[in-house]
């Protein structure tokens, strides 16, 4: 086994990981930007290197930072956690070469799946279901038309290295196709330096359903059931779920092969996920496979009762997995919460400064995977999911409500967080009904919320101004945020930067 | 003591005194049977008649947040008597200018000069990495100037509007 | 389903059920004592009543007080969680001439197991396994040394009335058992009011291992498996776990069996938990039946899915049990760590005062059932359970790494808690084996704790102590303990009279 | 800055200074590089070179602690220089009384006027509610002085030994 594990990554992740080294008895090691030296990673890891400015690029993202980092501490690995380096494939190959072990897929498996398009072609060889369309780049407009014109109208046009939305165009007519093709071009090389992009057929209000698969360096993969994800903002998850409402034991046992056959196509081992695509009648259809551990895991590892970080490094380590496919087990139902520093009331508009008080749920039923904590600083520089907060229940009734309950008991002051759009999602009658597909959410926030203001609470607030004034400074800590407010006023661009990364993080 | 509260936009006048260990309470002119306990600083353990509330204080971006349970409310409280609540008060009644809390680009302006706003208008929206950020009205007044056009670039700070 | 439910206690358990409740669209109504105004449980609930003195005689323990609130609050049914009147058959009775439901079995199935030996009796008819002795009060020393013979020596004298060690006496020879039978009887009288004291075999080393049953009022009565509950102090529980590393299918489908039996026997209705006495040979004997929810619950509800609190609430309405037997089935392993305020290096003396920092552990297979925060001031007048903390893992090896990890994220500042006790007991090489009887933690807490002390940690303290020093009164929230140190000195008498009663909370 | 540190007994000369954002450390003459951001009230991030720490400092009926991860130390810091802390050393060196915490009754006294203890040593045990508490010595010296004896009652605050 491992003796040291650095962890590349920051954030809620990074602590995760840092956790199960420890319970592993594995020393962590984390790296932080110069904006993160205050943050839980550093606190909870047992060595902490500073790799430089805010920017990705000049710190997570930068490789040799990170494989000179590996050498001066003696890591024997690395856990990449997800997102930043996770996908990788040079980075993947780079620790091959410094003799550090990368924890998850080789190279290779990366680069298979790493273009759409690529994926697509080796996929069909091995007999996976697809949305019909094209496995490889459009050559010309021509093509693009004839092809639509075949699997019909309306059709996806999907950038070959895309992610998180970019890059894609939804086309209902064929007038409409050329310009969408351009565009869809220019965003593809505008976002990924790549302007290849190839048409599917566009399923009308599908579902977006994952599998997760485990494989080992001796040849065993198995699948440990499905999460639904359908629960989307602009293309990013918001809210997972698993099990699928909609999936039973034979589907998932028959999208559980097809995803064990994609990775063994690849050669794939590590954790990994298969996503698909589900149409109204059921039917599944592989979209890409995620190389890496997922935002949402532990919804995976409540209902399964498993650790997916220890197996990734048990895995890592050349060890074979602990159990087959028929000792697995789904038990219950979980759902998890992306708890982001974002306004919900001013268009999700990110919401970073200072945490003045943090209360937190606990209990039956509630996990809590966080990275923030009271009196830090939420940086603007990267993606800003503060936490996770994940509901386990008998069924998927309880779960909701005991997310509910600790949603209810959650407060994250200084700062705007979406902890109420969760609130409103998990009390809407379609979710409850588990009526969902990928343009769910958005339909739900292009309606009105009725907010019915309570008479009695504006009054108990009014009584509470009142008491918390009178009670003078001791009763407050918030005196302070004006102070907090100005700094953040003085930020500068560069804190800028990065936001757009998080919309890679799914 | 009396205080001029403002929860959510609406005016409520609270007198409140403290004598022997309990509280008086007259909100509106209506008496209410209340007792608090400061549990930790910003959190309230809050019992008016026999009803129990945990009640939050926050300050985001300048503007005092009360949280009933889960509910938030936009407060401010003003002691008619202070000298500092005086000045503040002043202000309010003065112009007050709107500002960029973040660089970005000014992609539209919803209102003109001259014309009357409450709070919480929008009046610029402002985008930065493909998100728009709506800047509202602090205050219910007259947009007296907007020193700002649509596609111009902001920095933190800058003056978007004066409301007076 | 009930609109408004009083809970009956304090503390983590109050929290707990206020927490099903709201989960299930419950009103929760708290009461409290002078002391607690500012307890979580009181934030935490929807109405809270002063019930008067701290002591429990005047508050959580008087009756008339609490189904006075009852009244006044139009709560239609009373949770009594564990301890003060959760036993109490007079209180279940009074609640019934009320018309308010109370949550538990029924006065006369508390009265068939209140006393010892009349449930020995009950339970001898049913075919129950017991260690042999006397189903009766002794009625002379005579009698004791006549049965003691048959028996063979050890025996052990015990008090009918009995429970957290008292009136209890280990006699190994027939001359110390006239001087034990007159002090067993003298404790009995003076800790229940009742001298009545039967015999039984001793056994040597035995396990305490119990068995969580479940009866709805339809006739319906299912086990959910066994809780290893042999680690004790002073015959206090500290650590729980489930399932016990010594019951294989077999023996839980047998010990089950027996639990249900006895429930039958005494037309037990909701939720209770049946113990016995287990000896090296894994021969079981039944022990006592504990008529409410026990403080170890969360437990098996991490190894079984379910929600024994919900449970309990929907069998009270008159609900038929959602499952049957067949459908419980037990998964991965669950440790839980009673965290009180009282001092391991000082005779676990209990360790009053003001929470001056609370930094909770979170993540991957962990639950904590708090009733604590930072800022509480931890009254002397009642148990110090301060929170629970409960590990889960896929099986018992990883439960203890979780927990492991858990207890050194956790931190109480300001105050002693047993922290590191849990440390040191999960660290032991015995437990680790689980080599458990009712001995094991007293003769490991005999053996000294070989402390090495850590040179290079306390280089560390000495400069982070120079830095706090440096950084002045904002680094810390310490400045004031001095005058809470004086506030405790001036604490009376009044505040050590309760103290006994976590002694009775198993 | 200088300090005198006491960890678990043992004492500590730490020399501390702060300049351009960064810290300089010497510790019982030794280097050592730390880098130090106070994460939140009595909670520390320390790196001492590449190691990291969470320190947590508390104060428990009026003895610091200071926690490495979860070794707890006992701590005394002294500014050589500072009045504050020139008298406590004094007291320190003077006489101290040693009072119950809490009421109780003394069942046993551990050791006899004029013999030597050290800080830590039990001076006397008193029970409460059958749980016995060991009253110990705060510093080395010599008992001066035991006013309570074997069995009588004590109220918290009671002299239990005067050590010199």
């Amino acid at each position: 086994m491992f003796k040291k594990i650095l962890i590349a990554n920051r954030g809620e992740i990074a602590v995760r990981v840092i956790r199960a080294c420890h319970e592993m008895g594995i020393a962590a090691v984390a790296v932080y930007s110069d904006v993160d030296r205050a943050s839980l990673h550093v606190l909870k890891a047992d060595e902490a290197y500073p790799i430089g400015a805010p920017a990705a690029t000049e710190s997570y993202l930068n490789i040799p930072k990170i494989l000179d980092v590996a050498k001066r501490s003696g890591a024997d690995a690395i856990h990449p956690g997800y997102g930043f380096l996770s996908e990788n494939a040079r980075f993947a190959h780079a620790c091959a070469d410094a003799g550090v072990k990368f924890i998850g897929p080789t190279a290779a498996s990366m680069e298979a799946m790493g273009s759409k398009t690529r994926a697509r072609q080796a996929m069909e060889k091995a007999g996976v279901p697809f949305v019909p369309g094209t496995s490889h780049g459009l050559e010309s407009f021509d093509e693009a038309a004839q092809v639509a014109q075949r699997i019909g109208y309306p059709v996806m046009l999907k950038a070959a290295a895309g992610g998180g939305g970019k890059g894609m165009r939804l086309v209902h007519a064929p007038s409409d196709l050329k310009s969408a093709l351009e565009a869809a071009r220019s965003e593809a090389e505008r976002s990924f330096g790549d302007r290849e992009v190839y048409i599917e057929k566009a399923i009308v209000n599908p579902r977006h359903i994952e599998m997760q698969i485990l494989a080992d360096e001796h040849g065993n993969t198995v699948y440990l059931g499905e999460r639904e994800c359908s629960l989307q903002r602009r293309h990013q998850k918001v809210l997972e779920e698993a099990p699928s409402p909609i999936v039973d034991p034979d589907m998932r046992r028959r999208m559980g092969e097809v995803a064990v056959r994609v990775a063994q196509a690849a050669r794939y081992t590590n954790a990994g996920t298969v996503e698909f695509l589900v149409d109204q009648q059921k039917n599944f259809y592989f979209l890409e496979m995620n190389t890496r551990l997922q935002v949402e895991h532990p919804v995976t590892e409540l209902i399964t009762g498993l650790d997916l970080v220890h197996l990734q490094i048990h895995i890592a380590a050349g060890e074979r997995l602990p159990f087959r496919q028929e000792d697995i087990s789904i038990r219950g139902h979980a759902i998890e919460c992306r708890i982001y520093a974002e306004d919900p009331d001013n268009n999700y508009f990110p919401s970073p400064g200072k945490i003045t008080l943090l209360l937190a749920p606990a209990g039956p039923g509630i996990r809590r995977d966080s990275g923030m904590y009271q009196g830090w600083n939420v940086p603007l520089d990267y993606d800003p999911l503060l936490a996770k907060l994940i509901g386990y229940g008998t069924d998927r009734d309880q779960a909701i409500s005991r997310l509910t309950r600790a949603l209810d008991e959650y407060f994250v002051g200084g700062i705007k967080t979406n902890i109420s759009l969760f609130r409103r999602i998990l009390n809407d009658r379609e979710f409850r009904a588990a009526r969902l597909d990928t343009g769910f959410l958005d339909r739900m926030l292009e309606r009105n919320e009725n907010k019915k203001s309570d008479a009695a609470a504006a009054d108990v607030a009014a009584i509470a101004a009142g008491l918390f004034a009178a009670l003078g400074a001791n009763a407050s800590a918030t005196k302070s945020a004006g102070a907090n407010g100005a700094s953040r006023a003085q930020d500068d661009d560069s804190r800028w930067r990065a936001v757009s990364r998080r919309e890679a993080l799914r | 003591m009396i205080y001029d509260v403002t929860i959510d936009g609406k005016n409520h006048r609270l007198d409140l005194n403290h004598a022997d260990g309990r509280w008086s309470c007259l909100l509106d002119g209506r008496p209410l049977q209340i007792d608090a306990v400061l549990a930790r600083p910003d959190v309230l353990s809050l019992r008016i008649g026999d009803m129990s509330y945990e009640v939050k204080s926050e300050c985001v971006a300048g503007d005092l947040h009360i949280w009933v349970g889960s509910a938030r409310f936009a407060a401010e409280v003003r002691d008619p008597r202070s000298l500092r609540s005086r000045a503040r008060a002043a202000d309010d009644h003065g112009p007050r200018k709107i500002t960029a809390a973040m660089p970005g680009k000014v992609v539209r302006v919803l209102v003109n000069e001259g014309e009357e706003v409450e709070a919480g208008t929008g009046i610029a929206v402002v985008e930065a990495m493909k998100m728009q950020n709506e800047i509202k009205s602090p205050k219910k007044g007259i947009v007296q100037k907007i020193p700002v056009k649509e596609g111009v670039a902001v920095n933190a700070g800058d003056v978007l509007a004066v409301v007076e």
